[in-house]
């Protein structure tokens, strides 16, 4: 038991206070698992010492799969021998991170078994972490999920776990279904999540409406953002009760619209949808008389990734709006042409949205057979630093090279 | 990569299960026929479909790290208030679908006696967004889990309450590759090296190719040279900028060091759509200490930050629109949050970050 | 198709060996290399994928990870030395 | 430098004379003291001082190249009608400054009938500011006065009237050195090159420093050769982007083109602080061949983009704040202009010019 | 006379038209100089060949000095031999561009006398354009012009004569006295100006309040933009009248102040000056009934330049008030620093905001002794790649370098 077998002062501070303990959580696998234990006393020693003390990476991994096992090593296993190896799994979770208790409960039996009782409910792409085990048992928990119906999720240079938000199952704003989406191009591209064959990683992130409760914008090489391009549906009698109930329409609502386009005369609203840019801020405040329009679809966008190393991107714009049931082969057809692209050109460590900035939109558009549309950019060039192609130029002959 | 044998039938490649299986009924039912939904307390929303169906969520606040036994816990409450159904949110909350509006507070109280705090929803501060730590990377500047665990203690009223102007998102991570994501988010705690890559001289030829790792560094900060006759590199420290790009490639560069490792704070970022284009957060705090186990400056930081936004914001105004509405000079005079050299950007769009304008507050 | 992929997932191997400790390959290093040598009327890209996993699938070569992934020769279990 | 043998006493650094020789009294009197002012008419202004003086000024549009002949003809007027004072304005107009309110008609119509329009005042389309063009500079991809002639020509209208719904500041460079500064133009003519500069190798090793001359490229075109066993250089014309950086430092390096040389349109940039921050001008028409004397396609494509400006912009928004309100999409639709590829970025700065949101209009 | 001397089939064209006609100007010079027929001549070529027809550059100025010269050969000088040499003269204006009609008459006179008897009023720097003459004639210009009280202005890598709007001269609105300041730095640095020591040119523009009717923020390396600290003088009566008079004040005035700081009730303007940002529309619109404050200055902003080659800058703020009467002693103690820093550590060719951009902000404020304030960023830096200095790490001793 981890009370009796490891001092924790320090550590033991974080089972104070209100918010639910991941101290207490490592403590209550200790019960059951005694690597818990030294997983306990080494970081009881970070505590103290103000360090990590995980070794640098670790190649370990299921047989054929390039991902999915994240490898760890302690670098005081002689201190601490049950965490000498630590390693995670990664577990492609199910579309909208949807389960049933009976579903929990076969996740926990595996993890029990095989390794220390610990997870992350979930990774930061969506997985479910399977936190810590040994090199021995990392083939037999993949049978045994294999078995229950699991799969791994990635880690290396492939495509990772795609993931989306709640959508269509518990929103009355998903402009498509992402969970579906999402489901399928898990299923699609199971070799490109387990066999690392690209560049770098490549993330997915389906989100239903503009809100982007999944933060694909921010987080995925190829964000698909649920949109619509007819009007918002509109129920006055609703706007009406909102505005008796105290809602101050033109402050909360009509002053926060980003393009001005609505007014508010005391009594009708009206929206000139010609000028909306479905930022969602309208039916976010009043989710009871407006909502998305009636023709729905999504915006595909592309690039998205963290810092490292040439700066964080946020999504741009690649296709403005796709009709929801054209998703699925829309995307297949675009991110065959992407990869090959990428795969081709992209160096080592490269992500789709970095080769886009060193190779440039407009060429990138060619190369994956899409025309440049206004909607792409939030501004033309201001530069004139134009590299005009030779069909538009005429060359003459002369003296010049 | 060391893989044990495997069983003479494997089975490969088969996804995730599919996530019908795992809907509630009603969900299945009224699947993509929702029509609106209402708060009906802080932590509980109601849905409510065409159909006249309604579904009710519960969310509770999780520390992201459960053991097993919590996770059994949690599918024994959904057992008994739901049938068994329950999911996680994108920011590793749990909710319990119910479609049985007089099971919500007892599912409350049941909850809260166990420790797992309702709220979350709305304006409300949701849970933190983050990453490994001491607990599980070899990259970080600082832990995870704990600073998390130390600024929720802080925020839990506003976990359990949605009064403030707006949604207000908290991202952690432990390192610059920022698994947590934190680029976009209203307050960032993001962990820092501040000592360039200490060079292990003899492990170095052993595990790293040198022009591998001579091209990752952004800086070009790093230089062939030779060491006892081998090859090896060395780097020129003012030209680091500690964003560790070298380690990731050569486990022979590590920069982590207790006096130099710390915590950054950054403000104003946002994902969503809503009102605003999508944001990037903004250094407000270089550095802090990492002083565990409860990193008392941290949380003060933020809770400075999480209330004078709470006092200043007009409604709806996330950290990074109101922040912008009042210009950054007023947030750091309001903030009492020192401006110094580091705020100022000198990557490569810095140019694009000085003020060119005289729009200036007095 | 002239070249089997048992054949090329040899060249590779052979790649691979050859090269070990001075440089690491990716898949597509690997693919490329072969494309360039037989061209792309003899191997495609699929070819050398299959390749690959015949030489995964075997165990003969393991995917390694710094930073990105890697094919190698199997090695000893363990994290990077110190 | 040739310099001719100058006299035994030379006066050198005196700088220009003081201004305030050349004050009208009434101004040298009221100097910072002056309370408001407003418009008599298109062209007249009132300013009115704390002391109750009043000074009217005149406005008259030039085309900047003036004979002595015309600008002894401007002393004139000035002496007949307002005691000899006068000035010119930023924008290379002639105001006359008036302390007789009786005497603004009489000029007016003097100076219409010798062909000085009055106006550019308030939210008309004042003059435009530009460079030398054929008939001075060996830089230019166009001629600068032909083009600002013919499209004041068909802009006259806009010039003697006040009622565009902010003002609209047009400037024309002849090449990217952009003399006529042009980068912050509501709209701006912009000179551009089409053709990699052809390389006059016999005189090159005479006349330039080569590694100058290769540092001077940004793209890195340039790389060295050998010429006839002499070192000379070689242009990778892929990697040219035509901003002839390289033949300002090296007269070997022509870029200039009757065929490929001609004219680019930017449209949205400002530079006054009035509501929002100064804005650099954007590409609206990539290519338009030069076409003497009177460049109609230019002339169209400019009038084309103010009348829908006219029409469409609300009260006080200059061009580049009507196109932020409306989008840039709706502005490519509006105006017919067709969007390709080289409306995409790909300088430095690129990335921040996505579009990095899902704000679309349908 | 031109019309018997060249045929000027496509100039003649530019003769038609409301516009004033610098055909007619070239046509009327060439009345009383036949150089003037051999510009138009070669114009024709031009226009006919649409192709330049000058040599590039050339090197000729007066005795001791490095500007204010530009040379310029003709192409085809056995075609057109009086402008085989076609040199102009840049002359320093009076601030403000003031003139009475004999100081007009005396340029004409000098010019008219050594040159073609064509101009530029005025160059796009700001100068007095005298354009084309020979070498020969270059010193007796210059005699002429300084015997008359006027001195050359600046080209090559000089300071750049200085401008400034009218300022205190003719408008309500200067907040501080652009002219002097525009003389005195003419005046100060005439060493710098005639005597090539920069990297490159540098510019100095002084616009009297945020309208910047000079373009400064967009035209040179140092721009002096006039602002003011306290509150805009209100005068409420007037409000009252404009309203009276039809003004929407709401509407055209309140919803267009960027800060929205504006409240109109239908009666009483409010603003809430804490919140305004010295925009100037308010008072543009209502030059009656508001003015800037009383506690007058500048911002003094830095960088501005066109796009060669780094791409085009605005100045950026780096001293967000200077008291009007300090201005002057202020700018020159900065002017010094930034200068001997630029001249340090400048590459050929380099601007100043270029400087600062490869440097980066931080290095150039340590350099010039300024601490870093908020007013100088638009947003702190978003990306974590933050060069800690030495004092503030402490590295430890270790087998690092
Ligand atoms: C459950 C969840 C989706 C999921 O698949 O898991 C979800 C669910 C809902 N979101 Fe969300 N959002 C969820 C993460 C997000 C995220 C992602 C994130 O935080 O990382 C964002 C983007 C945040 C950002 O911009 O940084 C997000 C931005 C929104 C917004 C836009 C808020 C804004 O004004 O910027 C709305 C609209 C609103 O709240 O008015 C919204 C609204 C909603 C609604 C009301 C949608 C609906 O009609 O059902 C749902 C209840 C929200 C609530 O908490 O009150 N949801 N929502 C996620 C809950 C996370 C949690 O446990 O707290
Ligand atoms: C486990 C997880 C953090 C967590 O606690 O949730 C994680 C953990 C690691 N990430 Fe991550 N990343 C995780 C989600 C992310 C995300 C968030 C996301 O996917 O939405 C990001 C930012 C988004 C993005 O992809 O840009 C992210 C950006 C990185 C980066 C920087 C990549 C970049 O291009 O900027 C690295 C460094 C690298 O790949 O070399 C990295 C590298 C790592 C490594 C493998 C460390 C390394 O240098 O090799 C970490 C292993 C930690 C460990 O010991 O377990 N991780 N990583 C997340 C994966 C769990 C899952 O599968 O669900
Ligand atoms: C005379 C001149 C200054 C000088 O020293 O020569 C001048 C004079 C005045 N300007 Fe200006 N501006 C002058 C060039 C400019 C420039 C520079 C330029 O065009 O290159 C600008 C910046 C333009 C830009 O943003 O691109 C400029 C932006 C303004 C503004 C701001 C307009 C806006 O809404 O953006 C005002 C305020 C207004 O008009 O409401 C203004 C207002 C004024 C006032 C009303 C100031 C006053 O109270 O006396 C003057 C009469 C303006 C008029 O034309 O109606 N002046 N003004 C310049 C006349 C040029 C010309 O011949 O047309
Ligand atoms: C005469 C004038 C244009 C005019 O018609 O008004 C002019 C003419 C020339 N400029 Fe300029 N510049 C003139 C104002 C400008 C301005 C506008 C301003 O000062 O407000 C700019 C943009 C602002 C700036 O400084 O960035 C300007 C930016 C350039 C550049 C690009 C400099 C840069 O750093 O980006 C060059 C190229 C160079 O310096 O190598 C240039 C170079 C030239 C040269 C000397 C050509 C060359 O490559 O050497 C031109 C000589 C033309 C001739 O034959 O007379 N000129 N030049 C202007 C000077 C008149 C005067 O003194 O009043
Ligand atoms: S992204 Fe939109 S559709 Fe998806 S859960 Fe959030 S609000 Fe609903
Ligand atoms: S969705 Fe956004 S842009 Fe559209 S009307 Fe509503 S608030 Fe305005
Ligand atoms: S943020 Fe850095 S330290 Fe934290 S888990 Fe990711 S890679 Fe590891
Ligand atoms: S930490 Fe970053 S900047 Fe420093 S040496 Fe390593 S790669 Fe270069
Ligand atoms: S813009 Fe170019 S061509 Fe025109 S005057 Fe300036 S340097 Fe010469
Ligand atoms: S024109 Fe510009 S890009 Fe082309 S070769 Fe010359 S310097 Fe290089
Ligand atoms: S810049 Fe300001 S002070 Fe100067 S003329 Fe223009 S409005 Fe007047
Ligand atoms: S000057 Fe501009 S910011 Fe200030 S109150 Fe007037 S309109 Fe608003």
């Amino acid at each position: 038991m981890a009370d009796e077998g490891v001092k924790t002062t320090l550590l033991d501070e974080l089972e104070k206070g209100p918010w639910p303990s991941f101290v207490k959580e490592i403590k209550k696998a200790s019960e059951t698992s005694p690597v818990c234990d030294d997983l306990l006393g080494q970081l009881e020693l970070s505590y103290e010492e103000k360090k990590g003390h995980w070794k640098h990476g670790g190649i370990v991994g299921v047989m054929g799969y390039g991902g999915g096992v994240i490898g760890r090593y302690s670098d005081v296993p002689e201190k601490f021998p049950n965490v000498a190896h630590f390693h995670t799994l990664r577990v492609n979770h199910p579309a909208g991170w949807f389960y049933t208790s009976d579903a929990l409960r076969t996740l926990c039996n595996i993890w029990e078994r095989h390794g220390s009782g610990l997870t992350n409910m979930h990774g930061s792409t969506g997985d479910i972490i399977f936190l810590g085990t040994k090199t021995d048992e990392l083939e037999p928990t993949f049978a045994d999920l294999t078995k229950a119906g699991f799969d791994l999720g990635g880690s290396g240079s492939v495509m990772r776990t795609p993931s989306c938000c709640v959508g269509q199952a518990r929103c009355e704003w998903a402009c498509y279904d992402t969970m579906k989406l999402c489901y399928e191009l898990t299923q699609t591209y199971q070799d490109e999540l387990h066999r690392p064959a690209f560049p770098y990683k490549y993330k997915f992130k389906c989100a239903g409406c503009p809100n982007d409760c999944v933060a694909s914008i921010a987080r995925s090489d190829c964000s698909i953002i649920g949109t619509w391009k007819d009007d918002i549906q509109q129920d006055d009698a609703a706007v009406a009760e909102y505005a008796a109930l105290g809602l101050d329409i033109q402050k909360d609502v009509c002053d926060n619209c980003p393009t001005k386009c609505m007014a508010w005369d005391g009594k009708k609203l009206t929206i000139d949808n010609h000028e909306c840019v479905r930022c969602m801020h309208c039916i976010n405040v009043m989710p009871k008389a407006l909502r998305p329009g009636k023709e729905r679809g999504a915006t595909i966008l592309i690039g998205a990734k963290a810092p490292i190393i040439q700066g964080a991107l946020l999504s741009s714009v690649l296709i403005p709006f796709v009709p929801a049931d054209e998703l699925l082969e829309t995307l297949k057809e675009l991110t065959g042409r992407i990869w090959e692209f990428w795969s081709e050109y992209g160096k080592n460590r490269e992500r789709v949205g970095e080769l886009i900035q060193r190779v440039g939109m407009a060429n990138f558009l060619d190369a994956i057979g899409l025309e440049p549309t206004p909607e792409m950019v939030a501004a033309p060039r201001d530069n004139p630093y134009i590299f005009f192609q030779k069909e538009d130029g005429k060359p003459k002959d002369g003296d010049g090279q | 990569m060391t893989t044990t044998p495997a069983p003479a039938k494997r089975i490969t490649d088969i996804g995730p299960p599919h996530y019908e299986k795992f809907l509630h009924p009603l969900i299945k039912k009224n699947y993509g026929q929702w029509k609106y939904h209402e708060s009906v307390a802080s932590g509980v929303l109601r849905h409510v479909a065409e159909s006249g169906d309604e579904i009710y969520s519960v969310r509770a606040g999780s520390p992201r790290l459960l053991s097993t036994a919590t996770i059994r816990l949690f599918a024994d409450l959904a057992e008994k208030y739901c049938g068994g159904y329950l999911r996680f949110t994108s920011r590793n909350n749990v909710e319990f679908l119910l479609d049985d509006r007089a099971k919500i507070e007892p599912l409350k109280k049941e909850l809260l006696a166990l420790g797992f705090p309702v709220g979350g929803t709305n304006n409300a501060i949701s849970n933190i967004v983050h990453t490994q730590g001491w607990v599980h990377c070899h990259s970080s500047a600082t832990d995870a889990s704990g600073i998390v665990k130390s600024v929720m203690d802080a925020l839990h009223d506003r976990f359990t309450h949605e009064d403030l102007p707006a949604k207000l998102r908290i991202a952690l991570a432990c390192c610059l590759n920022m698994c947590g994501a934190v680029h976009c988010s209203d307050i960032a705690i993001l962990g820092v090296h501040r000592m360039p890559p200490q060079i292990s001289k003899e492990t170095l030829p052993k595990v790293c190719e040198i022009p591998t790792l001579i091209a990752s560094c952004p800086t070009g900060a790093i230089r062939s040279a030779t060491y006892d006759g081998k090859p090896s590199v060395e780097v020129t420290e003012e030209q680091c900028m500690f964003c560790a790009n070298c380690y990731t490639v050569c486990p022979a560069m590590p920069l982590n060091d207790p006096e130099n490792d710390g915590i950054s704070i950054w403000v104003g970022g946002k994902v969503s759509n809503a009102r605003s284009a999508p944001k990037f957060s903004k250094l407000a705090i270089p550095f802090i200490p990492n002083n565990p186990p409860r990193w008392p400056e941290v949380v003060d930081a933020v809770v400075n930050i999480v209330n004078v936004y709470a006092k200043h914001a007009r409604k709806y105004q996330r950290m990074g629109e109101w922040i912008e509405r009042i210009g950054w000079p007023r947030f750091f005079e309001l903030t009492g949050i020192p401006f110094t050299r580091y705020h100022i950007d000198d990557f490569r769009y810095a140019g694009t970050t000085y003020a060119r304008s005289t729009h200036i507050r007095f | 198709m002239a070249v089997t992929v048992e054949q090329l997932a040899e060249e590779m191997y052979e790649m691979i060996k050859e090269a070990m400790g001075k440089k690491s390959f990716k898949a597509t290093d690997l693919a490329k290399a072969m494309i360039a040598k037989y061209g792309e009327a003899e191997v495609s890209k699929d070819d050398c994928k299959h390749a690959i996993r015949v030489l995964i699938d075997t165990g003969r070569c393991v995917y390694s990870y710094f930073g990105g992934s890697y094919i190698t020769l199997p090695h000893k279990e363990g994290a990077a030395p110190d």
